[in-house]
């Protein structure tokens, strides 16, 4: 693993970087370089550390131990290194242009708006991204923030990007556009760092993969000489099985009886423009109705709708056949309903409060004879955590829990009521194999246990391995909703879900 | 009347614009009483020593930035909570520039140096608000058409954005409160230079309203324009009124706060309508 | 937590011990032969020419007998007043306090009711039946009335600020009894007698410092006529002149000397002799003779209010027709054939 | 440092602000006093010396305590209320004209009615600030703070006209009837029975904020919001509830303080136990159990300056400079070495 200086972009030396909080080194004495103009796919499950080495790179972090060298460029000093993050940094109140603007070189002081957008525009042009770069940031889809963050990085013209998982938030479309955009850098001399879960995906684009397990390098290694077997167990480790995939659960016919949501002729427009177009279906007890789309494309409004987030202008919103004529998240939950939102970090958790605290959020009566209500949260919490199997104490700060651990406590409030409507917003965002597959199995589970589950997602294969009806929402306009097999398929899917893909 | 209203509100719209900037950067910027009063005091004491309008007025911008320094240094490097040592400072600086006084005039009161000095005017409005409304102009395109404006702007309560872009949240935070105390400074010198004196407690509430009214305006530049001239509308027909109506003087100078109150609530609820 | 709890509990405490034991108490009390005197200041003494003169006029007293004199500030609060001449009393130390204030009796009264041995000496106090204090008081009447009727001279002169409306103004930091009951009325009262039917615009700052609102009150009276001002607004005052100046127009000075402080602005003042009243007070009660309950109400008749007329700013700005015309009602003020209480 | 070193330290930071507000004072005492040891034992022990002082710095505690539980509540479900002035300021007017037009009830009945009607209208302007939060979205800090300024200016009227003293020369309403006062306990200060609410009220707020379900759910929705929303509490409720008790508790605050110690509404009686409570409830990191420690600290820092400026040569200047300092200084997390912090705005 030694290649000439001269031929590398990077040189990481035996970088080591550990949390204060836990003292869990995140980062390990890795070592490893990276040559000029090569796609390196580094993969690794939920808290590898990742992410943090890439922070490391980019300059955001410092590594306690180490040394970080880049051989092409004089000033060390990660000018070169752009991100596109995989939680998007931008500010809401900033529109496109000023948004890129910020992390521009400061020749001047002052910002000259003109000059700015047309190189921008004929970065936009060069590279096909197309944006409008005079929406709000707050406006973007996570697509389209990390369109502007690849601008910006483009505008300056970075020769090292990194990529923290950027296909986890797009449509297959989009993926296969960024993938092929990808190709086009490297072919310019850039260097490029792709964080991914998806073998495919390193195989299909990498030069070489490198795979990271509790903060230690376990391989690195070209793609031709390797088996993607051998990558999943370097990332996984020995002796754990890849499950298959897509599991063949029963699915069940759906009874004919009052569905337990349903919505009829739903209008919602949001400042002049159409979001969601006379909009209907209805979801049963004992099945999984799969909704695919892109989330800007009125998943994300759907989303919000259903849990009464907003409102729609017209349409009806039926829970058991009662309707509710003015639904607001109170009311929704109060119908006992569960709800995993794509946000897991706004909605889904409260960071600053304890663990035991996140966890009781539905279960607010608390029975139990002994004990004030602080002691009895706490054995509550305890029975969750530890059949939710998240690594972490009672009163314990979420915001100091991992991602993946995170996601495992919300998963384990919202489930193990057995509710009876599920609500699940992108399930398996920045989840690794391993959790992904459980939360699979939770998710059927959950369908035998006579629930109702409304998924939404972006993700075709997850849609067709756990949906028994399939429609796909594109344009605020829903397809017909047909039963998954034979009708549906990725090919299908994808073109319904792109065929309206006009941005 | 215009040009009278105009001319009261440039005090409260300079202090406002320096407050916009802690407000952006997310700092709660309470001390600009202090800083206002200080200024106020040191423009008037440099006024007394034969300093002219602008040599006065720098000075008196140089104790706000004084002033906001050591404000920030409590509260970034000391970290310290906002409030409390905002608090802090509008306590130590009445009581500072009293002893000031006392050392150096033997007077902690009022005071009023020999001569007035005029201050030039065109078209009913005072050099101040000529000056007044060109920064507010300036302010507008610092922030929106300078890179160190920009990154104002974005920093607000993300502070990550910042980080990511190799930008410390906490050199952003200290800039705009030296900032906005430069402005409160020479908000308080346009209060004791045009008055021709500094009178102890001066400033009567104008760092709160300025803060009142950056929130009103909701951190826009035009909305926070609308809200000074609004409040001091208010105020000058509560004057007006002391003269002409019936009701007690006392019960009117509560009027202000409940107009503006008003205008609030008016405002958010037409908000709330159109969405 | 519940231990860390505990902890600040404890540390507080002893924090507080270590204090107590650790602080030895100086040498609290004074040598007993030396007369000590308390004067306390209901506001501040800066910028307050009466209780400047009450301070004056004690310590003037006091060192002609070798007393020791402590000045105690207690603010603008009126509500902490009581509590601090309580404390003042507390300490048993002071043979007298001295104060000055229309409020000032019944506080002290009270306070009297628990420190019995306490002896209190108020200026601009009035008396009750079976007082426990000693007051002095002064005719704010008198001197309201001055002022207004020089005020109503004003405006039907010939002055160059001046106008044909029959309007004076009034300007208060705030309404208060003495304001209501004495000052109002008395300045009515004499602008009636010289300028018949003529009116007073009065108004109210709302607090005794923002400068800046007297100064657009007193424009904006200016625009509906005013063309002189009696202000009695502390700091606020700097507001009225400032206005008055720019507009021509003309500022009464109520309590101490102010000719200086504005020329041609300032064009009347009034006085109120603290000084001397502290001063023969002060003396009485050094010398023992001083009666507990006492008190004194005093005029411009006894010498202890007037109007200023010896200034020669007085004498440069205004018109002697006018001079003449205040003259005589000093003088008949003087000689007792006018007399307000 | 490492980590270990700082968890040993954890405790004894607090001490060590504390030591360091304490020996900032007492420089500035050294440089600003011409007798500095008369100053230093004024100050200090100063409020030990004698039954009034000591009374004196126990009751401003306990009306100090009351103020800073209602900020602490209403800050822990997210929202700030700026408007303890007037609500402790209404509170007293409210319970002075209940009693000035009730003045012959028997003691008890006539102190309770005070008390209530004191707290009513404390919290019906804090709840006028929450209806308007959670209805409109108007942003609580401001309307509190506009509606405390403007009804200060109300009250200032009252006091001057409507329900003025005639035979005062203070600018006061009447007194309340004997009856209605609060005993004291040290005379001849003013501290009185009241003290006990605070040995209620502080645990019991404590109790409801850490276990109950009802005070979780408050806490959540001021960690966040978005997250207390979909969980599928009230929201509406919990604007307007806490905003509601802070006013009450601001309120009782005013109409305890005219019982127990002023009898009668002096024109702006009450100032400063807003903006103070606002102080205390911030130094104890909107915990209610901290609270009592940094009300008895702070209360001790202020009522010792105010001691030490009756006693000894410092003025109202100096005694507020050292009051200044300590304002800036008794909130440093850097002083205290902790390394836990949260922005609280």
């Amino acid at each position: 693993m030694t290649e000439p200086v001269s031929y590398s972009s990077i040189v990481l030396t035996e970088i080591t970087r550990s949390f204060r909080k836990n003292g869990i080194k995140a980062c390990d004495n890795i070592s490893f370089s990276v040559k000029n103009g090569e796609i390196l796919a580094i993969m690794g499950e939920n808290g590898a550390g990742k992410s943090t080495l890439m922070h490391i790179l980019s300059g955001f972090m410092k590594a306690d131990r180490g040394s970080l060298v880049f051989p092409a460029d004089p000033d060390q000093n990660h000018p070169s290194v752009g991100m596109i993050h995989q939680k998007p940094i931008l500010a809401g109140n900033l529109n496109v242009w000023e948004n890129i603007a910020l992390g521009h070189p400061q020749k001047s002081l002052v910002v000259k708006p003109a000059e700015l957008s047309s190189s921008i525009r004929r970065i936009q042009e060069n590279y096909g991204l197309a944006l409008d770069l005079s929406m709000k940031g707050w406006e973007l889809t996570a697509a389209q923030i990390q369109r502007a963050e690849l601008l910006e990085c483009l505008l300056l013209d970075r020769k090292i990007l990194i990529f923290d998982e950027p296909t986890a938030s797009l449509s297959e479309q989009q993926a296969e556009e960024l993938l092929l955009l990808l190709k086009r850098l490297k072919g310019e001399g850039r260097t490029i760092l792709y964080i991914t879960h998806k073998i495919k995906e390193a195989y299909h684009l990498a030069d070489r993969i490198a795979v990271l397990r509790k903060g230690k390098l376990k391989m690195i290694s070209p793609v031709g000489e390797i088996s993607p077997e051998a990558v999943s167990e370097a990332m996984i480790g020995k002796g754990a099985e890849i499950p298959d995939m897509i599991r063949k659960a029963e699915r069940k016919t759906f009874s004919e009886a009052v569905p337990v949501l349903e919505l009829k002729n739903i209008n919602y427009s949001h400042q002049g423009s159409i979001r969601l177009k006379d909009l209907s279906l209805q979801l049963h007890a004992g099945e999984i109705l799969g909704i695919a789309g892109i989330r800007e494309n009125g998943l994300a409004c759907l989303e919000d709708l259903i849990t009464g987030a907003v409102r729609p202008q017209s349409g009806k919103i039926l829970l058991k056949g009662k309707m509710i004529p003015y639904l607001t998240p109170f009311r929704f939950r109060k119908h006992g309903i569960s709800y995993i939102p794509a946000d897991r970090l706004k909605r889904g958790a409260s960071l600053d409060s304890t663990l035991g605290e996140n966890l009781i959020l539905l279960k607010r009566k608390l029975e139990g004879n002994a004990g004030s209500y602080k002691t009895k949260l706490i054995q509550w919490a305890k029975k969750l955590i530890s059949k939710g199997e998240i690594e972490g104490q009672a009163e314990q700060k979420v915001r100091t829990l991992s991602g993946g651990n995170i996601q495992k406590m919300i998963l384990v409030r919202e489930m193990h009521e057995a509710p009876a409507l599920l609500i699940i917003s992108e399930p398996s965002w920045g989840l690794d194999f391993s959790s992904r597959e459980k939360l699979h199995y939770q998710i059927s589970n959950a369908r035998s246990r006579d629930a109702a589950v409304l998924l939404l997602t972006t993700d075709i294969d997850e849609i067709l391995i756990l949906s028994d009806r399939i429609a796909v929402l594109t344009g605020g306009e829903l397809s017909e909703t047909a039963p998954a097999g034979q009708d549906w398929n990725r090919k299908t899917i994808g073109e319904r879900m792109t065929g309206a893909d006009r941005l | 009347m215009i040009s009278g209203i105009l001319n009261n509100a440039a005090p409260l719209l300079l202090a406002a614009m320096g407050g916009l900037f802690t407000e952006l950067a997310g700092v709660l910027n309470i001390a600009m009483e202090g800083m206002i009063l200080t200024g106020a005091f040191t423009a008037i004491l440099v006024s007394n020593f034969g300093g002219g309008l602008l040599t006065s007025t720098l000075c008196a911008a140089l104790a706000g930035l004084l002033t906001a320094w050591v404000f920030s240094l409590t509260s970034f490097k000391l970290r310290g909570n906002i409030f409390i040592t905002g608090l802090g400072i509008n306590i130590l600086m009445p009581a500072l520039t009293a002893s000031f006084s006392q050392k150096i005039f033997g007077n902690q009161g009022i005071i009023h140096p020999g001569s007035l000095r005029h201050i030039p005017s065109t078209a009913g409005l005072d050099l101040y608000t000529w000056g007044t409304l060109a920064c507010t102009g300036a302010v507008m395109f610092i922030l929106y058409r300078t890179y160190p404006g920009l990154t104002l702007r974005a920093s607000g309560r993300q502070k990550d954005l910042l980080k990511s872009k190799g930008i410390s949240p906490e050199k952003v935070q200290t800039a705009a409160v030296l900032i906005s105390g430069m402005m409160c400074g020479i908000s308080g010198a346009i209060l004791s230079l045009r008055l021709g004196a500094y009178v102890p407690g001066m400033s009567a509430g104008k760092g709160w309203i300025a803060l009142v009214a950056i929130y009103l305006g909701y951190k826009k530049i035009p909305g926070i324009v609308a809200a000074c001239i609004f409040f001091t509308a208010a105020e000058a027909i509560a004057n007006q009124a002391q003269g002409i109506l019936q009701i007690p003087p006392s019960l009117i100078l509560s009027f202000p706060y409940f107009f503006t109150l008003m205008g609030l609530g008016l405002f958010a609820i037409l908000k709330k309508r159109r969405q | 937590m519940h231990k860390k709890l505990t902890i600040l509990y404890i540390v507080s405490i002893l924090t507080a011990a270590i204090l107590i034991t650790g602080c030895k108490p100086k040498a609290v009390a004074k040598e007993n032969s030396e007369i000590q005197l308390a004067v306390f200041v209901p506001g501040v003494l800066a910028g307050s020419p009466t209780y400047e003169m009450m301070d004056k006029g004690v310590r003037k007293a006091a060192e002609e007998k070798a007393a020791e004199v402590k000045t105690v500030e207690g603010g603008f609060n009126q509500a902490e007043w009581k509590s601090q001449i309580m404390a003042l009393a507390s300490e048993k130390k002071y043979d007298i306090i001295v104060t000055s204030n229309p409020a000032m009796p019944e506080i002290c009264r009270e306070v009297k009711k628990i420190y019995t041995d306490q002896s209190f000496l108020i200026l601009e106090g009035s008396k009750i039946e079976n007082d426990t204090v000693s007051t002095f008081l002064f005719s704010h009447l008198e001197l309201a009335y001055l002022h207004g009727y020089f005020a109503g001279l004003v405006t039907r002169s010939e002055m160059p600020g001046a106008n044909s409306d029959l309007k004076i103004g009034l300007i208060a930091g705030q309404e208060y009894p003495e304001m209501n009951q004495k000052i109002r009325p008395g300045y009515l009262q004499g602008l009636q007698a010289a300028a018949a039917g003529a009116e007073v615009d009065f108004r109210v700052i709302g607090n005794w410092y923002d400068a800046t609102k007297a100064s657009d009150l007193a424009k904006s009276m200016f625009e509906s006529g005013v063309d002189v001002i009696l202000t009695i607004a502390g700091g606020a005052n700097q507001g009225v002149i400032s206005a008055a100046k720019e507009a021509g127009k003309y500022v009464l000075w109520y309590d101490a000397d102010g000719y200086a402080i504005e020329p041609g602005t300032i064009i009347g003042s009034g006085i109120i002799r603290e000084d001397i009243a502290a001063y023969e007070q002060t003396q009485l009660a050094l010398r023992g003779e001083l009666i507990e309950g006492s008190s004194v109400y005093v005029g411009v008749r006894e010498g202890f209010i007037d109007f200023l007329t010896e200034s020669d700013l007085y004498k440069s700005y205004v018109p002697e027709k006018v001079r003449l015309a205040q003259d005589k009602v000093i003088k008949q003020f003087k000689n007792g054939q006018l007399q307000l209480r | 440092m490492n980590p270990s070193e700082k968890k040993e330290f954890r405790l004894p930071p607090v001490f060590l602000i504390l030591l360091l507000c304490i020996a900032a004072a007492t420089g500035l005492i050294l440089l600003l006093s011409n007798d500095p040891a008369e100053a230093l034992y004024y100050f200090f022990p100063g409020i030990f010396s004698n039954r009034l002082y000591l009374g004196n710095f126990l009751n401003y505690s306990v009306l100090l305590s009351l103020t800073g539980l209602g900020i602490i509540i209403a800050f822990n479900a997210g929202s700030f209320n700026l408007g303890g002035e007037g609500q402790v300021y209404a509170g007293a007017i409210c319970a002075i004209a209940a009693a000035l037009k009730f003045p012959d009830l028997p003691s008890g009945a006539g102190i309770i009615m005070m008390t209530l009607c004191g707290t009513a209208a404390g919290a019906l302007l804090a709840a006028l600030s929450g209806i308007m939060k959670s209805r409109w979205q108007v942003n609580e800090l401001i309307s509190t703070f506009l509606l405390s300024a403007g009804i200060t200016k109300v009250i200032d009227y009252l006091i001057l006209g409507p329900l003025s003293n005639p035979d005062s020369y203070l600018i006061t309403t009447g007194e309340i009837p004997l009856q209605y006062r609060l005993p004291p306990i040290i005379p001849p200060s003013h501290f009185n029975l009241s003290f006990l609410l605070v040995f209620i009220l502080i645990p019991a707020s404590y109790f409801y904020l850490h276990h109950s379900r009802g005070g979780y759910e408050l806490r959540m929705i001021g960690y966040n919001r978005e997250f207390a929303r979909f969980g599928g509490l009230n929201l509406g409720m919990y604007d307007t509830a806490p905003l509601t008790v802070s006013g009450a508790l601001h309120g009782l605050t005013g109409a305890i303080a005219v019982s127990g110690t002023y009898f009668a509404g002096i024109l702006g009686f009450t100032f400063g136990l807003g903006w103070n409570g606002i102080a205390v409830a911030m130094i104890a990191s909107r915990n209610p159990a901290y609270l009592l420690p940094a009300v008895l600290f702070f209360s001790w820092m202020t009522q010792g300056a105010r001691v030490a400026v009756l006693q000894s040569d410092l003025s109202l200047e100096l005694g507020n400079i050292i009051q200044g300092v300590l304002f800036l200084l008794i909130s440093s997390q850097a002083l205290r070495g902790l390394q836990k912090k949260r922005d609280p705005l």
